[in-house]
């Protein structure tokens, strides 16, 4: 066991840092903000991601990356996650669709697609769940029927965030009949900017910009828009969504806060003079949360060991999500206990400590145990899989 | 021991009940949290005709002569329909501040307009510098050949933009504590509103050497802190009481959509995820009101009741966070969206646990009051 | 609303409190500990309570009750369990299985079991569960088949707290053949010294005397036993299941720990002479502690409410129950954190703090949320039938 | 960055669990806990021949050449078979505290017997009257002509009764700390069993003015405070990842038993609430290990930890004490019961949670080490 970075990873930790001070603007504080400026500057910071070879370093060479080795690309996930995510929707072109594209596309569709998201020009959307379908995602209706030389596609999907800023979407639909309801779905890649498609914002807790209705009406698909075989659509999007949780370093951002948490406990004095840091609740909160934010960053890590060493397992990541999902939550509201009535207030507010950090945060929290598969989810998958318990 | 709802108090919840839902649908409170004042006027205005927020005064200076309980029942109503009106403020903290100073001629002026029902009277106590409204503020009170005058910022101020009168802490130029009812309208008043995530919209005021005559001083030293103790224990009960009809809120909603919702083929409540978080909201719901109606009740007993009020608090305080997460956690998304109205109650839900004294405070005096 | 006794429960419970302080051998600690004077000791002390006509004060007065006022039965309930039920396994007879026979039992039934129930001189098991059947109690299996002017019992109870010292069992078993597997059965009344009988203890960590397995080996119980119609005992145990939840004033216990707790807390100095009771965590767990037990004392107060209201339902206890379980639970669990490392030393060790009494209280408090009807079970009836959930 | 088991490592679970499979079943462990001494000695002395007791000692000295992040993969092994052995006491506390100490002819000579596996050396610190390991004692070290003479009592001793050596901590006549080597069998040394919940025999040891030779002391002030603090941190961490063998156990069983009963005409594992409890006690299992295998390949570094050792065991705390009444919960009635395994664990465990430093102890620890 050895619990270090390897000298090289921490030595480009310090350099995609410092590339990141100079490049994120005052303004920036996160993905999920009420901004109009905050696409243009994901899609300029990725090409400059992309110009240092940062964006897709994970990549094999052939398809534009640099065969980056497991903890250069955990840096990457955590600087990226602990500043908000500055890529935006990037993230997932490079951590699962590029990835799925090299697995299950064609050599067309991998020179065709690959390209452009190495260069960081390019932005997608997921379009999996449906009103009738999040959970339990095989249950989704959304249709692609044969047309002239091409799929029709007619249905609706939900929750699908960047969906207004989007180039492209992954879009899960039902192309042919089948015995069980996993059977007959296929993997389309839809161009965003197809005559049919309506995009309509939903507003949320976190802001107007976190998710969209994506409306599909006679949306004409090209065959060779299809990834993977016709009606194993299912198979495909289990991969995909297999890298999507191990990308995840949502002990990133706790640390980011913990950290500001700290800093604020020790440089904030009551009107006795005594600082914030000697309340017992205060003491006991930050130890809790630090213990923790250990366990999630080793519970993370867990995983890419375990693919390191070609021992990975379904039950990791849920466990890793489930920790952690959690321990944003916690943090959220130890840290809003912590900064006191005042944490109410938000950012912007002269009032606010920590201009609304902790509050800005515990919005952001509420969806953590509900995205990604829900935590009720996880729990299913480490009590069957784990432990072999009966569905 | 009699833990039913008399009839009085049932009166009030279906008087109430029948009242909101007519007059306030879930897309008004929207509209009202967008508006300037972040208040429903007309609602509070109803309020008043109807005697509700006189309902515990006494009745010989024109109150209803109810108790603390029997409004506690109407705040839940309130906190039911997330309306957003100065009750707690008002008919909480000013009503028992009221009572608990050295009666005056100016105290009894401005109890007599609250049992008319044409005043809003809101505490300014937090500074802008403090932590809560119990930290001592750096306002100042000067006193002056005509009176007396303030200067001082103010933070957290609840419905000052609707409010005619605010009481005011303030410290002397010797330490001592005071407390000044200010009118709203005085020259040197200013106020901006914060942005927050809760209910209840909330003012920065400021005090900008207003003037008051001598006899605004309603209480100093330790009877003004005494008297602001019972303003907020007042104040924290019945914003535990709308709370509690937040939580109501939530399991209705958690049990309409886990009644519908369908995944895997099942009705998602049918799952004991889902089923049994909100049996535990129930539980922990049923629990809190309980508290709020025996502490309500010693209250006005005129019993010494702070380690029910902060235990109360520090009770409620701890098991609403879990059910916000879990209200959330029973909707999944659909939760999370403004369109829905989950947001309306746990927003709010979150917000009350931050204030009427935190965790830390409560606990404190808490365990003063158990001998600790 | 009102939240206090009347006046003359309140002098009652004075009085039974001088009578039990007076009656309380130093030895007892409680019902479930190993010393074998405990039964013969409940029996003594149960026919005083008779004398003074309180043991079955809620009974009415043809049956040997004075027809007590619900809330000085409730004065009872709480006495008797923050004292370590010193009635032993009689606060059964007059709680459920008296009332039972008064509502299901014929005149016969009546004359001859109730009469020595209210004299304190006999002593009830309850034979319901099974090892197959606990949660799901319909599943149980003991048959009773007709013979010569008899039942013939065969099979098999567990968890049957007192077996060892009653002299009566109440017997859910099975009669008669049913669609539904809560059909077909009967309440039958079994007396202890049958022949076929056999008892045996199974040892817990509460000490040696909790439970028992009972076998019944062609027990021939007379028809004259049965309680209530034949085939319909399912809906006998149910009422008796209510009465059951009812009697259960698990707040009580949690009272007497806290005062103990509160006073150690102030008595009990560090070697910097400071007292436990400044320790923050200590001032904060006793603060929690002391809320809910008002909550879990407000909510079994709420039952006896709507009882005497007229306005009784079957959510109130589940909600009572699973609260107060819970409760005692933690109790034990911050009462041990707060006493220290010698927390763990058992009763009669001398450097056990408070004699072990936190220790005693954890172990105790274990089954809490699994006895009466687990807090799984209870949750599923908050839910279904209070939030009207689908089973 | 690797947290898979190295080579060694799962050489030593490995043949730690066959070996415990074939010697040690649950009826053992029933009849060790009964037993006058409380521990498997068999089992011990098996280890010690193995070389598994010396397993982190220095290779110059004759030990294993591993690190204390190896040893608690056998420890783990051990929790998981509610071993009783003290492993804890000698391998963790006995050995890193003699590693801290300034080197003498005596401690060069307890290490030795520590390498050579021929001595059960356990700590006594915690004095009668004080509240744990780290509070100051009052038992008494007087220096005379021929060495020193110590007097006092001592609590929650584990395994005196087969200890060759007590590490006892003392206070001198001028208030310095100390720590002294007391041969078990020295005169004046007599010990009683204290009756416990855990796993682990503890007693009370008293000192009638026990004579030891000048060269016992092995040190003083500051300098034995560090090395007890050392030896308490190996022994915390040893003991936490026996603890984590215990919720492995827990776990299993629970699997187990949740897999074949049946109630409603379903596997009782099928229903959520069952299942995730199940799945709750893994992910917190989990995250208990990791964090032990950190800390104890940071204190293999000889990097600084008290954070890491401190937040550890506040977190193991905090979640044990959960697993434990989840555990009772998966399995209803039977786990209550003595002839169930489930009880060996979930006692171990709950007194895991006392020991070792308390939550309110190893908080303060780490929240120093934070810099609050």
């Amino acid at each position: 066991m050895e619990f270090e970075f390897p000298a090289e990873a921490e030595r480009f930790r310090a350099e995609l840092r410092a590339f990141m001070d100079a490049e994120l603007p005052e303004w920036w504080k996160g993905l999920f903000h009420d901004d109009d400026r905050i696409y243009p500057f994901t899609r300029e910071f990725c090409m400059k991601l992309a110009e240092r070879d940062w964006l897709t370093m994970s990549w094999p060479v052939e398809h534009g990356g640099v065969d980056a080795d497991v903890w250069s690309q955990m840096v990457v996930r955590e600087e990226m996650w602990a500043a908000g995510e500055p890529r935006g929707p990037q993230y997932m072109s490079l951590n699962y669709i590029g990835p799925m594209l090299m697995e299950f596309g064609t050599a067309d569709q991998q020179e065709r697609f690959l390209k452009p998201m190495a260069a960081g020009e390019v932005m997608w959307c997921q379009g999996f769940s449906e009103p009738e379908a999040g959970s339990d995602l095989a249950a989704l209706s959304t249709k692609a029927t044969d047309a002239d030389g091409c799929f029709l596609v007619n249905g609706q999907k939900i929750w699908t965030s960047y969906a207004t800023a989007a180039d492209w979407c992954l879009l899960l639909c039902r192309t042919d009949p089948g015995e069980r309801k996993h059977q007959g779905l296929s993997m389309l890649l839809v161009d965003m900017n197809t005559p049919g498609i309506t995009v309509r914002p939903i507003d949320s807790m976190g802001g107007p910009k976190e998710f969209n209705e994506v409306f599909f009406d006679d949306v004409e698909v090209p065959y060779d828009c299809l990834v993977g075989p016709r009606g194993d659509g299912w198979r495909v999007a289990m991969s995909t969504l297999a890298h999507e949780r191990v990308g995840a370093a949502l002990h990133a951002r706790v640390k980011v806060l913990l950290d500001a948490l700290i800093e604020y406990a020790i440089t904030t004095k009551d009107e006795n003079g005594q600082p914030l840091a000697m309340r017992p609740s205060v003491r006991s909160g930050l130890v809790r949360l630090q213990a923790r934010y250990r366990a999630a960053r080793l519970l993370c890590y867990r995983i890419v060991s375990a693919m390191a060493a070609g021992d990975a397992n379904d039950v990791d990541p849920a466990v890793s999500k489930v920790f952690s999902s959690e321990l944003n939550i916690l943090i959220g509201n130890i840290g809003l206990d912590m900064v006191g009535a005042r944490g109410q207030l938000t950012t912007g507010d002269g009032c606010a400590p920590l201009d609304g950090l902790m509050n800005d945060h515990w919005v952001h929290s509420i969806p953590q145990p509900i995205a990604m598969g829900t935590n009720e989810i996880q729990r299913n998958i480490i009590a069957q899989r784990g432990l072999g318990l009966p569905r | 021991m009699d833990l039913m709802l008399s009839d009085t108090q049932e009166m009030i919840r279906d008087g109430a009940r029948r009242f909101l839902a007519d007059s306030l649908d879930a897309d008004t409170v929207r509209e009202v949290e967008a508006s300037a004042d972040g208040v429903h006027a007309e609602i509070w205005a109803q309020m008043a005709e109807l005697g509700w927020t006189a309902l515990a005064l006494p009745d010989d200076i024109g109150g209803g002569g109810a108790g603390l309980a029997d409004l506690c029942v109407l705040a839940e109503e309130l906190g039911r329909a997330a309306a957003s009106t100065p009750l707690v403020a008002t008919a909480g903290f000013a009503a028992a501040f009221l009572r608990a100073v050295e009666p005056t001629a100016a105290t009894r002026d401005l109890l007599s307009r609250l049992a008319a029902s044409d005043a809003v009277i809101t505490p300014a106590l937090a500074d802008v510098v403090g932590r809560d409204e119990r930290s001592a503020p750096s306002s100042v009170l000067t006193e002056t050949d005509a009176g007396a005058t303030i200067a001082g910022a103010k933070a957290m101020v609840p419905y000052a933009s609707v409010a005619q009168v605010l009481l005011v802490s303030l410290t002397t130029p010797d330490g001592e504590a005071a407390v000044v009812a200010v009118d709203r309208d005085a020259a040197g008043v200013s106020w901006a509103r914060h942005g927050a995530t809760g209910g209840d919209p909330l003012f920065h005021v400021e005090f900008d050497n207003v003037d008051v005559p001598a006899d605004a001083v309603l209480a100093r030293g330790p009877a003004a802190q005494r008297a602001i103790d019972a303003g907020l224990d007042a104040a924290t009960i019945l914003a535990t009481a709308e709370a509690v009809g937040c939580c109501e809120a939530m399991i209705r909603l958690g049990s309409e959509y886990a009644s519908n919702r369908q995944q895997f083929g099942r009705v998602i409540g049918s799952y004991q995820a889902v089923a049994h978080r909100l049996a535990d909201m129930r539980i922990n719901t049923d629990a809190c009101r309980l508290l709020v109606a025996e502490t309500a009740w010693l209250l006005d007993q005129g019993r010494e009741a702070t380690l029910e009020v902060a235990g109360t608090k520090v009770f409620a305080n701890e098991v609403m966070v879990d059910m916000v997460h879990a209200a959330h956690t029973v909707h999944g998304a659909i939760g999370y969206t403004t369109e829905y109205d989950l947001q309306l109650y746990t927003r709010r839900a979150r917000a009350f646990c931050l204030s009427h004294g935190d965790t830390d405070a409560q606990t404190e005096r808490a365990a003063v009051a158990l001998g600790l």
